[in-house]
């Protein structure tokens, strides 16, 4: 079964070149975010003003920051807490958002029409403003980041799998499910959601990279992570207050790092649904 | 000369699998005025040499050798602009599934002008009048109204009589009709398909007949063409072809083929036993208000099996779902054995004891398997569900009722996109069969498949029943299908039973108006 | 006409099922400001000299001293009269202030809009056209590379290179040359004023503001417009009705624009409407970044001061704009669709 | 036509709001009092003294504006204005005695601002202003405050035409402040042209205009002041040259633009201002004294300077006095140094050997020097053992808790307008009010404090303040950092920048060569 599975996959990625290179992108900038740290030979975090704002040079690739700090060895290290904030958000708005949006798609009826009303509230807002204001009143922690970011997804995923569970909910193959003693629940969790995953994964990879602009946006009005914890967004906020001033590597190598993984995550999608989609497999 | 000659065609398709050739050299011939039929069963190359004649192929297929001549030019090599002007005005076609097959954002008078001022420069006043003109020709009622109708506004058979129309609008000289009438009921497909054979007979057009329907293309064709995998296997008049088949491959498809006359194999029906199933005034009405279904009784006794026949709409399968308890009646009674079960909830049903007695098997077979089960997982499920089987033996289970319904066990470890129709619908049987259920309700199990499948897959459910002694409710719109399987039939109109009887009864002497024209619009080849 | 009635009172229905939604969104709002730990009162006091009893005054000024119920009460009160309160940071009534800013959010939107659509449609289509081709990748590329840059971000490029290298971009103050004098207001929409005004300078002064920052929104939104634009094409394209089309002979232009291109406009249709609420609100940074004078960077400014009363007018504001936007992609659909009304 | 115009006119830009007419208004901002000193007239104002490529504000030196001449009686008790023959209101109206002394009243009786800043010049009821002629007002005073003159300079104070306003007061709003938020009635060199809160106002000037020293008009006929949030972009207005001035730019940006030939900066150290990291007393374990000069021994002083405002400023550390204050100012070094060893014993003996956890907050809005100042912060507390939280807060929530003495160390910048060392001492370290950030509560201090407000001879004084600041440094209620630059960044062309207390641009001393 998982032998076919990761043929599968390998097929579908000799398939389709973008998704092949997007393949290749996340997996190397996964490996960098989980090991680089460890092969750096500069503390992200140790200051030393002495060499503050210096362009790249041989030792230090990526040029050194305000306080002297390797801005290569701060980008790498950022990367884990940037994954870390978009796949918590993304993985949480994605469990509630699937299970409220499945149950309510199969049941519909009252409670469906709440559920829409409630969801509607959370569509009707701006959504950004609702995130930096969720932020402002948790208190801009890591933690509280993941929350408002999940938050502000779950009405997508909620409609989502609202619509894609409903208009499978007349499907044979779910009457068929319930004539074979299935009950409702199952038939949600074990039939619909599963086969509306592939469709789904576009949107979560989509999101991933959503996330991640989201914590860089907080950090630009300074709602961000507190220093002087690594994380793109900042690093990039305030490098790009110092492209005028010519100090250009401080925005350049995080800017690299944001761009190529949001990139990553967006043409991965399409990849990862026929990946996940067995009607692909021939 | 003849009209179009194809000689030696071939086309190829590009898939992710690589190049599949789906024709390997077809010859066919039309003369002027001339009605051929091309008869063969799905995926035989029908429709591709239809689109091949007007390289209508998507992007995929390339026509990779052979030539098509039309009035002796060559269509293969012509000019974009050539082939513009003859679709449509010297060419026509009209498709399947006449819906879909017209733009439901445009009114549908306005897609007749733009089929007829794509060919003549004339205004919009004039081609409007044309097209109006053509809709009376298809006997459309009230035209000049239907004119601005959008086709969601339209029945499925008014929808084919406007595609007809755009068709004949540019008065072509060779009509391509592919599958015209699947998918309309079979007192619309007789008035369809007269329309068709008047108009081509007083205009004099050639027509080119695809369908899968042998007994259809019999009684409107001059000609008749079998396909078999990309090739033509024989050509003959309908009479000799039904006479007198020659090629083995049109033997077996004359033999599956139900007529009025076709038998299955005489099996020692069970005596009749005790009162299974007795349903009294059932009555459904949907939310939206349609009354699908209304005081509706009847009685099945085990080992009996009862058919259920009626046009699109009438309510087969409102009733099927009801008795297998997929759907909670409106009113009336439903009891299994003597124990009534109409009143369980059918969202509790999956817990009731009564479960496992009463299976179903879906209309469209591909459609009734969940796309991520392979077959084992969907015959394991209900095991699973209503009986508790240690892992072992659940396996055993699955391969036997795969064997009992005739699935080879190979087959198992694949996912429904990997397998044909046939074997699709045997993987709803063995579904169905794996808990030995007593009642079996089937809707329509074999109306997506091929006659020879069919056959075969009657062929099993008549065995099953004499040799498990199980019952059926059966469902179809095709009373020569009932008929072979079915001792007793009741025959549905818009939700009410009309007549109900011994099956040899009803056909022989009829009751109902309703029935009779049923019967007398089922195609049959008649030399008589 | 029956059609016309019947989308009429569907949309009504979304109407009154939507005003639940509205009144949560207030409420949510309403208490959300209160949670956050910032007392404006405080805030605002802050002059050199401010003092216990100055804050107190003010707090009773700004009618914080009462409990929070009651201030609710009050507060829908004033909704009703059509009043949305006092804001501390501009010192204006907040009906006012957004009454002049979102004219500005607004044309900047649209045109952001307009001018991501006319280029997703065009790139949607092509790709549509010959997909899997190098094309449809190039374009897919080029949009995501679109998405990958946070808004700031290629503002600030935007401005770095036009404005202050090349020098051809006007400075990115506002919307319009303060040198030049704004057309009287009519719309509100300074383009359109000046045009009605006759003024063409102004005219191309507010053009020419407007350029960058609609650019900058524009470029963020193209992907999905595109992605749908494509994925509705090819659907519509393998459609039996395109067949058909091609069957009659039609010529190619007629079938992609008048057949293909009507009904693959549906689902973008839906698609600009989301992307047009949610650009409203969220293009907080761009407003920032170019100092556009705008409901959103209003907003903002607000909810960093916890400034209740601007908040919670906008948020509602821009629930309101959401509601009516989705009524109208509604009724459009409708027009469009006549399976939607039946 | 266009290029004139240009010449003619200055534009600033700013990062903040210009958000009322009216200083007096809760809630204005600092932009908007820079722009009353040029819509409005006071009857005095400070004299100015040139301080490198510009100017700075002389707090000792006094000039009468809308009043032709002011005097003191001896015992200090009474100031009398002579008021201007010829002045004039906006409207064309002439100034009367009577708008001067509705105009004061207005100040120390409405409820706004004003009031509690007179309060500390001992201007507190309207029956201390009096009509002698139609050309003369006095004040009256009950102890002879040496604040109470430089109090009439200050922002509040302005001279309103009391007959336009008294139109437009209502009940609940006796001094009209409601409509002279959006509406000027002033006499002062510039009329209101346009007026957009948080967005822009345009003025032009006031040609009657006889207030100026020695009765000169303002050069500039027409002023724009815009806000511009983003820092990178008033940077760039600046250096295309479509901008003529900005105080606010980033001090990164600063830093760049000196070697930009096509810009000068005019930078001042704000010596009515300073930078500094309070200990909340309240808070454990700040209440120890150990703790604090533990920690003041262990900030890494000079990196802050370098890496949080890139040396622009005037460092308040590294003195090297031990005894007693060298100056009676109040802002001068401290003795302050970074010295770990002696940072970890102070700890040791505190009781805190192997430190303890701690918070350190900052505002959101001043994030762009502060990020790196708490970094540098953590890591060097981190050393010896102290733990640092650190919280940025957006502003509201800052305030908040400062004043209600939640915070436990944060860093903020004070600015005081008056400049007189007791000032600061009662103002900022005592009492239980909101700008005592260290909550400070030490009764000597604030005796000696009071004393010395009242003590006229100019030598007592000195001494008294050298005393106060020693005191303060020996209780080190807070780590003073430094008093930030002003830089005003301006086009070549504009000269005449003055700093003053109030630190806004004043467009009546700029010109254009
Ligand atoms: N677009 C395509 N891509 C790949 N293979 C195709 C394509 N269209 C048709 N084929 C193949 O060509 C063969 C003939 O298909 P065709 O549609 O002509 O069958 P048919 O006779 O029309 O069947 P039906 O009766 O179901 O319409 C089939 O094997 C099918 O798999
Ligand atoms: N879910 C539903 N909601 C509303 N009306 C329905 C629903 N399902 C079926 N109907 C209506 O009930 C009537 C009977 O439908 P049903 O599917 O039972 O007919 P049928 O005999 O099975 O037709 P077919 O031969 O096409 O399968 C039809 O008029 C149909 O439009
Ligand atoms: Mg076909
Ligand atoms: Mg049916």
């Amino acid at each position: 079964m998982s032998a076919t599975a990761a043929g599968h996959a390998l097929h579908v990625l000799r398939a389709n070149r973008v998704s092949a290179f997007a393949a290749i992108l996340a997996v190397v900038l996964v490996l960098t975010a989980g090991f680089g740290p460890l092969l750096l030979p500069f503390d992200p975090i140790a200051s030393d003003v002495a060499i503050s704002l210096q362009p790249p040079s041989a030792l230090h690739w990526a040029g050194t920051d305000q306080l002297g700090r390797d801005v290569l060895a701060r980008v790498i290290a950022a990367g884990r807490l940037d994954y870390a904030i978009a796949a918590a958000a993304v993985f949480l708005s994605f469990i509630v958002g699937a299970a409220i949006g499945g149950a309510c798609g199969f049941r519909g009826g009252a409670v469906d029409r709440w559920v829409g009303r409630i969801v509607d509230v959370l569509m009707a807002f701006p959504l950004f403003v609702l995130a930096m204001a969720l932020v402002a009143a948790l208190g801009n922690r890591v933690e509280n980041i993941i929350y408002a970011t999940a938050i502000i997804n779950l009405p997508f995923y909620i409609r989502f799998a609202r619509a894609e569970v409903a208009v499978r909910r007349g499907a044979g193959w779910v009457e068929a499910a319930s004539a074979s003693g299935n009950g409702p629940w199952r038939i949600v969790f074990s039939f619909l959601l599963p086969n509306v995953l592939p469709a789904m994964a576009v949107q979560i990879s989509l999101n991933l990279g959503w996330a991640i602009l989201n914590a860089a946006g907080l950090s630009f009005i300074g709602l961000g992570v507190h220093p002087p914890t690594p994380e793109w967004g900042i690093m990039v906020a305030e490098g790009a207050r110092f492209i005028t001033v010519g100090h250009w590597w401080l925005v350049t190598a995080p800017g690299l790092a944001l761009m190529l993984s949001v990139l990553c995550f967006n043409l991965l999608g399409d990849g990862l649904r026929d990946m996940l989609d067995p009607r692909m497999r021939t | 000369m003849s009209l179009l000659s194809v000689a030696g065609l071939k086309v190829a398709f590009a898939t992710r699998a690589g190049r599949v050739e789906a024709l390997h050299g077809i010859d066919l011939a039309i003369a002027a005025g001339e009605t051929l039929g091309i008869v063969g069963e799905s995926g035989s190359g029908k429709s591709v040499t239809s689109l091949a004649i007007l390289r209508l192929l998507d992007r995929a297929g390339r026509i990779t050798a052979g030539d098509i001549a039309w009035r002796g030019e060559s269509i293969v090599t012509a000019s974009a602009s050539r082939l513009r002007a003859l679709r449509g005005a010297e060419i026509a076609m009209i498709f399947q599934n006449p819906r879909t097959a017209l733009n439901p954002i445009r009114p549908v008078g306005q897609q007749i002008i733009d089929a007829i001022r794509a060919h003549r420069r004339i205004s919009c006043a004039e081609a409007a009048a044309e097209a109006l003109d053509a809709l009376r020709q298809v006997r459309i009622r009230e035209p000049e109204r239907r004119m601005r109708a959008y086709p969601n506004e339209l029945s499925g058979g008014m929808c084919q009589r406007v595609m007809i129309a755009m068709a004949m609008a540019c008065r072509p000289a060779l009509l391509i009709a592919d599958e015209p009438t699947t998918g309309l009921d079979v007192t619309t497909q007789k008035a369809v398909m007269d329309l068709l054979a008047e108009l081509t007979r007083s205009r004099g057009m050639a027509m080119m007949l695809i369908t899968h329907d042998l007994a259809l293309a019999a009684q409107y064709c001059q000609r008749v063409t079998v396909m078999e995998r990309g090739r033509v296997v024989e050509t003959a008049p309908p009479a000799r072809l039904f006479a007198a088949p020659a090629h083995p491959y049109t033997q077996c498809l004359v033999a599956a083929s139900p007529t009025r006359h076709s038998e299955l194999p005489a099996r020692t029906v069970s005596a009749a036993g005790a009162k299974l199933l007795e349903v009294s005034h059932l009555t459904k009405r949907y939310p939206d208000g349609t009354l699908a279904v209304e005081d509706v009784s009847f009685a099945l006794a085990a080992g009996e099996s009862l058919g259920l026949v009626g046009e699109s709409g009438s309510g087969k399968t409102t009733i099927s779902r009801l008795v297998c308890r997929l759907m909670d009646p409106s009113a009336g009674e439903i009891r299994l054995a003597g124990t009534p079960i109409g009143a369980i909830p059918a969202s509790d049903f999956h817990r009731a004891p009564q479960r496992r007695d009463i299976q179903i098997v879906f209309q469209d077979p591909g459609e009734s398997l969940n796309p991520r089960f392979t077959a084992a997982d969907a015959i394991a499920d209900p095991l699973k569900r209503l009986f508790t089987i240690p892992r072992a033996r659940l396996m055993d289970e699955v391969a036997a009722s795969a064997a009992r319904a005739g699935l080879p066990a190979d087959l198992l470890t694949r996912y429904p996109h990997q397998l044909s129709g046939g074997q699709k619908a045997r993987i709803g049987i063995a579904r169905a069969l794996a808990v030995r259920p007593k009642l079996l309700v089937l809707d329509e199990p074999t109306a997506a498949l091929d006659v020879s499948v069919q056959a075969v897959i009657l062929e099993l459910l008549d065995r099953l029943r004499a040799e498990e002694g199980l019952s059926y409710l059966f469902v179809s719109h095709d009373l020569n299908v009932v008929r072979m399987l079915c001792a007793r039939m009741i025959v549905l109109q818009h939700g009410r039973i009309v007549e109900q009887g011994e099956s040899r009864t009803v056909f022989r002497a009829p009751q109902s108006p309703y029935t009779r024209e049923l019967l007398a619009s089922i195609p049959s080849f008649a030399p008589a | 006409m029956t059609k016309l009635a019947s989308i009429a009172r569907l949309a009504g229905q979304r109407l009154l099922s939507s005003l639940p939604a509205l009144l949560g969104v207030v409420i949510f709002t309403f208490v959300l400001m209160r949670v956050l730990p910032g007392d404006p009162a405080v805030f605002f006091s802050s002059g050199p000299s401010a003092g216990k009893q100055e804050i107190e005054q003010l707090r009773h000024q700004m009618g914080l001293d009462r409990s929070i119920p009651v201030q609710l009460a009050f507060y829908l009160r004033d909704i009703a009269t059509g009043s949305l309160g006092h804001s501390m940071t501009t010192g204006q009534d907040v009906t006012k202030d957004l009454r002049e800013r979102l004219p500005a959010s607004l044309e900047l939107t649209f045109a952001a809009l307009i001018l991501a659509l006319g280029l997703a449609i065009p790139m949607g289509v092509l790709a549509a056209l010959n997909p899997n081709a190098w094309i449809d990748h190039a374009v897919r590329f080029f949009c995501t590379l679109g998405v990958c840059v946070p808004t700031f971000v290629s503002g600030l490029l935007l401005i770095y290179a036009f404005y202050y290298l090349a020098g051809i971009a006007p400075d990115p103050t506002g919307r319009i040359d303060v040198f030049a004098s704004p057309p009287p207001a009519f719309t509100g929409f300074l383009t359109i004023d000046s045009l009605l005004a006759g003024d063409s300078e102004a005219f191309w002064s507010a053009l020419r503001q407007l350029i960058l920052p609609a650019a900058t929104m524009a470029l963020f939104v193209l992907a999905p417009l595109a992605r749908m634009t494509r994925a509705a094409m090819l659907a519509v394209l393998g459609s039996d009705y395109i067949r058909t089309a091609r069957a009659m002979g039609l010529s190619r232009p007629r079938i992609i624009i008048a057949y293909a291109l009507r009904n693959a406009a549906l689902p973008v249709l839906t698609i600009a409407g989301i992307v047009f609420s949610t650009m409203l609100g969220a293009n907080v940074l761009v407003e920032k970044v170019f100092s556009w004078p705008g409901v959103a960077a209003y907003a903002l400014d607000a909810l960093l001061a916890s400034d209740y009363a601007p908040v919670q007018g906008f948020v509602l504001l821009m629930a309101s704009v959401f509601v009516v936007v989705n009524l109208l992609v509604d009724v459009l659909y409708g027009l469009a669709d006549p399976r939607v009304a039946s | 036509a266009h290029a004139q115009t240009r010449a003619e006119t200055l534009r600033q830009v700013t990062g903040n709001a210009f958000n009322t007419l009216d200083p007096n208004l809760p809630g204005s901002t600092r932009e908007s009092f820079g722009l009353a000193m040029s819509t409005y007239d006071r009857l005095v104002s400070f004299e100015r003294k040139p301080n490198g490529k510009g100017f700075i504000f002389d707090f000792d030196h006094i000039r009468p504006e809308l009043a032709q001449s002011y005097s003191v009686s001896p015992d200090g008790l009474t100031i009398t204005f002579k008021l201007r023959p010829d002045a004039k209101w906006h409207d064309g109206t002439p100034v009367t005695a009577e708008d001067i002394k509705w105009s004061l009243d207005r100040v120390v009786t409405a409820k706004g601002l004003g009031a509690p800043q007179m309060l500390t010049g001992s201007m507190t009821k309207a029956d201390q202003f009096t009509i002698i002629d139609p050309m003369t007002v006095q004040v009256k005073l009950d102890r002879p405050d040496k604040l109470a003159l430089p109090n009439l300079a200050t922002v509040y104070p302005i001279m309103v035409n009391s007959k336009l306003v008294k139109q437009h007061v209502t009940a609940d709003d006796p001094w009209g402040l409601q409509w002279t938020k959006d509406h000027e009635a002033g006499s002062g060199p510039y009329i209101v042209d346009t007026f957009k809160p948080g967005e822009q106002v345009i003025l032009h000037r006031f040609d009657d205009w006889k207030s100026g020293k020695d009765g000169k008009l303002p050069f500039f006929k027409r002023v724009i002041g815009q806000t511009v949030p983003e820092a990178a972009t008033r940077a760039s207005l600046l250096q295309r040259g479509d901008a003529d001035i900005s105080i606010d730019l980033a001090a990164s940006d600063v830093l760049a633009m000196e070697k930009d030939p096509k810009l000068k900066i005019i930078s001042t150290p704000q010596f009515n201002a300073w930078q500094m990291i309070a200990f909340n007393q309240r808070v454990k374990p700040y209440d120890n004294l150990k703790v604090r000069q533990a920690i003041t021994a262990a900030l890494p002083y000079e990196d802050m300077f370098k890496a949080a405002i890139f040396g622009r400023g005037a460092p308040l550390f590294g003195g090297t006095w031990t005894t007693g204050a060298p100056s009676p100012l109040f802002l001068q070094p401290m003795p302050e140094h970074t010295d770990l060893a002696k940072a970890k014993a102070l700890l040791t003996e505190a009781g805190f050997p192997d430190g303890f956890d701690t918070t350190f907050s900052y505002s959101v809005s001043t994030a762009q020097i502060n990020d790196p100042l708490a970094a540098l912060l953590k890591e060097s507390l981190g050393k010896i053992g102290i733990r640092v939280d650190i919280q940025k807060l957006p502003d509201a929530q800052m305030s908040t808790l400062v004043t209600e003495k939640k915070l436990a160390m944060f860093t903020d910048t004070s600015i005081s307008w008056m400049t007189t060392t007791d000032y600061f001492v009662r103002n900022f370290l005592t009492g239980d009010q909101r700008w005592n950030y260290p909550s400070l509560d030490d009764k000597a201090l604030e005796t000696l404090a009071q004393t010395a407000r009242f003590t006229a001879d100019p030598a007592k004084y000195d001494e008294m303040a050298r005393q106060l600041v020693t005191m303060v440094a020996a209780e080190t209620p807070e780590a003073f950092l430094w008093q930030p630059s002003q830089d005003a960044v301006v086009v070549p062309s504009i000269e005449g920048y003055t700093y003053w207390f109030h630190r806004q641009v004043d467009y009546r001393d700029m010109y254009r060569k």
